[in-house]
């Protein structure tokens, strides 16, 4: 009886999502398994085929270097490599290490600024592929537990 | 009967003491902002709006960021849908505040004629609802924060104008009472506002750099990334009053309705900003 | 409530620099009800699309390891006035929202 | 930060001192109610130490309980008219409670105990400060 009824709801939420959902979405496929992996080179290699990056100076990664508060930390990554494909943060120690992982496509510049959580003090480590190769950059964010917080 | 005469002699001596201790509240202020002036000698006088990002430039930026695109934004939504909904009797809000669309964030703490207690804008709001019928709306709660960020944010760069008349005694009662308050030291920790945040303002509290007095009032309700939610001024102070760990009074209780007073008539003459983005 | 998304698009000559925040928990699976102490399930924005006059034009791929109530910014090119800027999210629970604006 | 200066030369008892704050407070605050004052007359077993009534029968450990108990709510009440309660002493006397409840006397009274004690420094705190604040208006 529970069985069925999970499997009900699961079917029906499917569905409305099926429904609501612009084609573009169907799509594009989230990637579940570089998301689990619990360390930084098993989702490198589960999102890129590779967890060798080559460090490259083109990459300019904007994050504090004391964040305010690790459930808000900013980050900005623009880059002056030609034919990118994908950008994507990692969060070293962060359970599951990959934060964040944008596809652009042709046409769309390299240039992304989001906001994310972090456990602890840890190397951020900013992931672009393009047409010739998987490029990084790294950053160390301390993360401090506050006093009476701000 | 000792105990009564000695209770008798020190009402005198304290009274006495009390009588002589006490500027007025001009003077108060004036010496409130030139401490953070000679403190702080860079950071001009507006920048205290900013709390602790006028004072800790890394935080700054990532505040800066933040307020780029603030996730406050959907408060001030929810907040303007509940100022411009009509209550059952086809008023709105804006008929309680003077037809006001302009802010009227800037003059509130004010003291409230016929009560002569201290009207913050949180308890001018459920007053309003009671006068066209509706349920008070709960302190701290979504609707309440809601609106008065709504209301904040269409009152910002309007100088705060708080006023203690002095043909008002009920007025500089409030004043001294949140004044005492403010100065008072309390908790297991022993510690008074002033000790935080006049004597060690800029300083470090663990990873927190404690803010300056002059300016805390005028940029809440804020949206706090610790809690991911929205905080009212008297949550603030009740945060403050547990980190001395000292049992923290109601929100809008005389005692923090009376802080608020003191603290937002020393800020008087900086811009409104609220609702702001804190950590 | 009502609007989940705001968006700011803002052209410069051909290219379109957005800004989006969307209201989402992206609750992370491991914090704990303070009342209850039962643990809160993951509950988190998966993906993130943009697309300009149907062509796709942003695809973000978001963990529990973003921030609560998302930010999200970036730029493309070949945007002209008028253009019809989409966005639509969907969670791990197959909740989703849109939002469409014109660029000008 | 100085912490609440505990002053060992004269010996006050709480009671005198609990009029004397109460009193200050009376006109620091004007908030404190005549019958917070009446609430203020507190007694004072030593805990630890046998504790005879006038018979001189020693008491057992649920009265000795239930006094330094109603004292350390009654100096709590004091401290809280005054504004100065600290935060955990009420959690305290529930957990003292409960504990009394299940005849754990040991900790019972020793909850109690450190009840009594923080509301005491509470006390003592609100008295120095009726005057102590003043020093620190910004001038």
């Amino acid at each position: 009886m529970q069985q069925t009824r999970r499997l009900f709801l699961k079917g029906s939420m499917a569905l409305l999502a099926l429904a609501s959902l612009p084609r573009t979405l169907l799509a594009a496929v989230w990637p579940k398994d570089s998301f689990d992996s619990t360390s930084a080179s098993g989702a490198l290699n589960a999102l890129l085929g590779a967890d060798v990056t080559t460090p490259s100076d083109q990459i300019a990664m904007k994050v504090p270097e004391i964040a305010e508060n690790g459930a808000v930390v900013p980050v900005s990554i623009t880059t002056s490599l030609e034919n990118v494909e994908s950008i994507s943060i990692v969060v070293n120690k962060n359970p599951r290490p990959l934060a964040a992982s944008f596809e652009i496509p042709p046409g769309t510049l390299p240039k992304i600024a989001c906001r994310i959580k972090m456990g602890e003090t840890s190397e951020v480590m900013a992931v672009v592929k393009t047409s010739s190769g998987i490029f990084s950059t790294s950053r160390e964010v301390k993360v401090t537990i506050g006093g009476c917080g701000g | 009967m000792v105990r009564l005469a000695a209770g008798c002699l020190i009402f005198v001596a304290t009274v006495m003491v009390y009588q002589d201790a006490f500027a007025g509240p001009a003077e108060d202020r004036q010496a409130f902002v030139a401490y953070f002036e000679s403190r702080f000698p860079n950071i001009p006088f507006d920048e205290y709006a900013n709390g602790i990002y006028a004072i800790d430039q890394d935080a700054r930026e990532q505040w800066q960021e933040i307020e780029t695109f603030p996730p406050y934004e959907f408060t001030i939504d929810q907040g303007r849908d509940l100022w411009e909904a009509k209550f059952p009797d086809g008023q709105m809000y804006s008929d309680c505040f003077n037809g006001a669309e302009i802010g009227v964030r800037q003059f509130y703490p004010r003291v409230d004629p016929q009560s002569g207690e201290v009207e913050t804008l949180a308890t001018a709001i459920n007053r309003c609802r009671e006068k066209h019928g509706q349920a008070s709306l709960k302190y701290g709660g979504d609707e309440i924060v809601a609106l008065s960020a709504y209301m904040s944010f269409v009152s910002r760069g309007q100088p705060i104008n708080i006023s203690v008349s002095s043909d008002e005694p009920r007025a500089l009662a409030a004043y001294e009472d949140g004044k005492r308050f403010y100065y008072t030291k309390r908790g297991q920790l022993n510690f008074s506002c002033a000790d935080c945040h006049v004597a060690s303002a800029g300083q470090y509290v663990r990873a927190d750099r404690l803010s300056a007095s002059l300016g805390h009032p005028t940029h809440f309700p804020v949206y706090r990334s610790k809690t991911g939610g929205m905080v009212s001024l008297h949550q603030r102070f009740s945060g403050c009053v547990r980190d001395v760990r000292a049992k923290p009074f109601a929100l809008q209780s005389r005692e923090f309705r009376n802080l608020e007073y003191f603290l937002t008539y020393m800020s008087n003459g900086l811009g409104v900003n609220g609702p702001g983005a804190r950590k | 409530m009502a609007n989940q998304i705001k968006i700011s698009a803002k052209l410069k000559g051909s290219v379109a620099d957005v800004k989006s925040l969307m209201l989402h928990p992206m609750e992370t699976g491991a914090r704990k009800d303070p009342d209850t102490g039962n643990t809160i399930p993951a509950h988190h924005i998966t993906q993130l699309i943009f697309t300009n006059n149907g062509k796709q034009v942003m695809v973000a791929n978001f963990s529990t390891a973003v921030s609560k109530n998302p930010f999200f910014g970036f730029s493309f090119d070949g945007a002209k006035a008028g253009d019809t800027l989409k966005v639509s999210w969907v969670d791990n629970k197959g909740e989703t929202a849109e939002l469409e604006t014109q660029l000008a | 930060m100085d912490r609440v200066r505990v002053n060992n030369d004269i010996v006050m008892s709480l009671k005198t001192l609990s009029i004397i704050t109460l009193a200050c407070v009376f006109i620091a605050t004007k908030s404190v109610r005549a019958e917070d004052v009446g609430g203020s007359s507190c007694s004072m077993p030593g805990v630890g130490t046998q504790i005879k009534d006038i018979k001189g029968r020693v008491l057992t450990h649920e009265e000795l309980f239930k006094q330094l108990y109603d004292e350390a709510e009654c100096l709590r009440r004091a401290a809280a008219a005054a504004g100065a309660e600290w935060l955990e002493t009420e959690t305290l006397l529930l957990r003292s409670l409960e504990e009394a409840d299940e005849q754990r006397w040991d900790s019972a009274l020793a909850l109690a105990e450190k009840a009594r004690f923080q509301a005491g420094q509470a006390l003592r705190q609100a008295e120095h400060e009726v005057e102590a604040w003043k020093h620190r208006v910004v001038k």
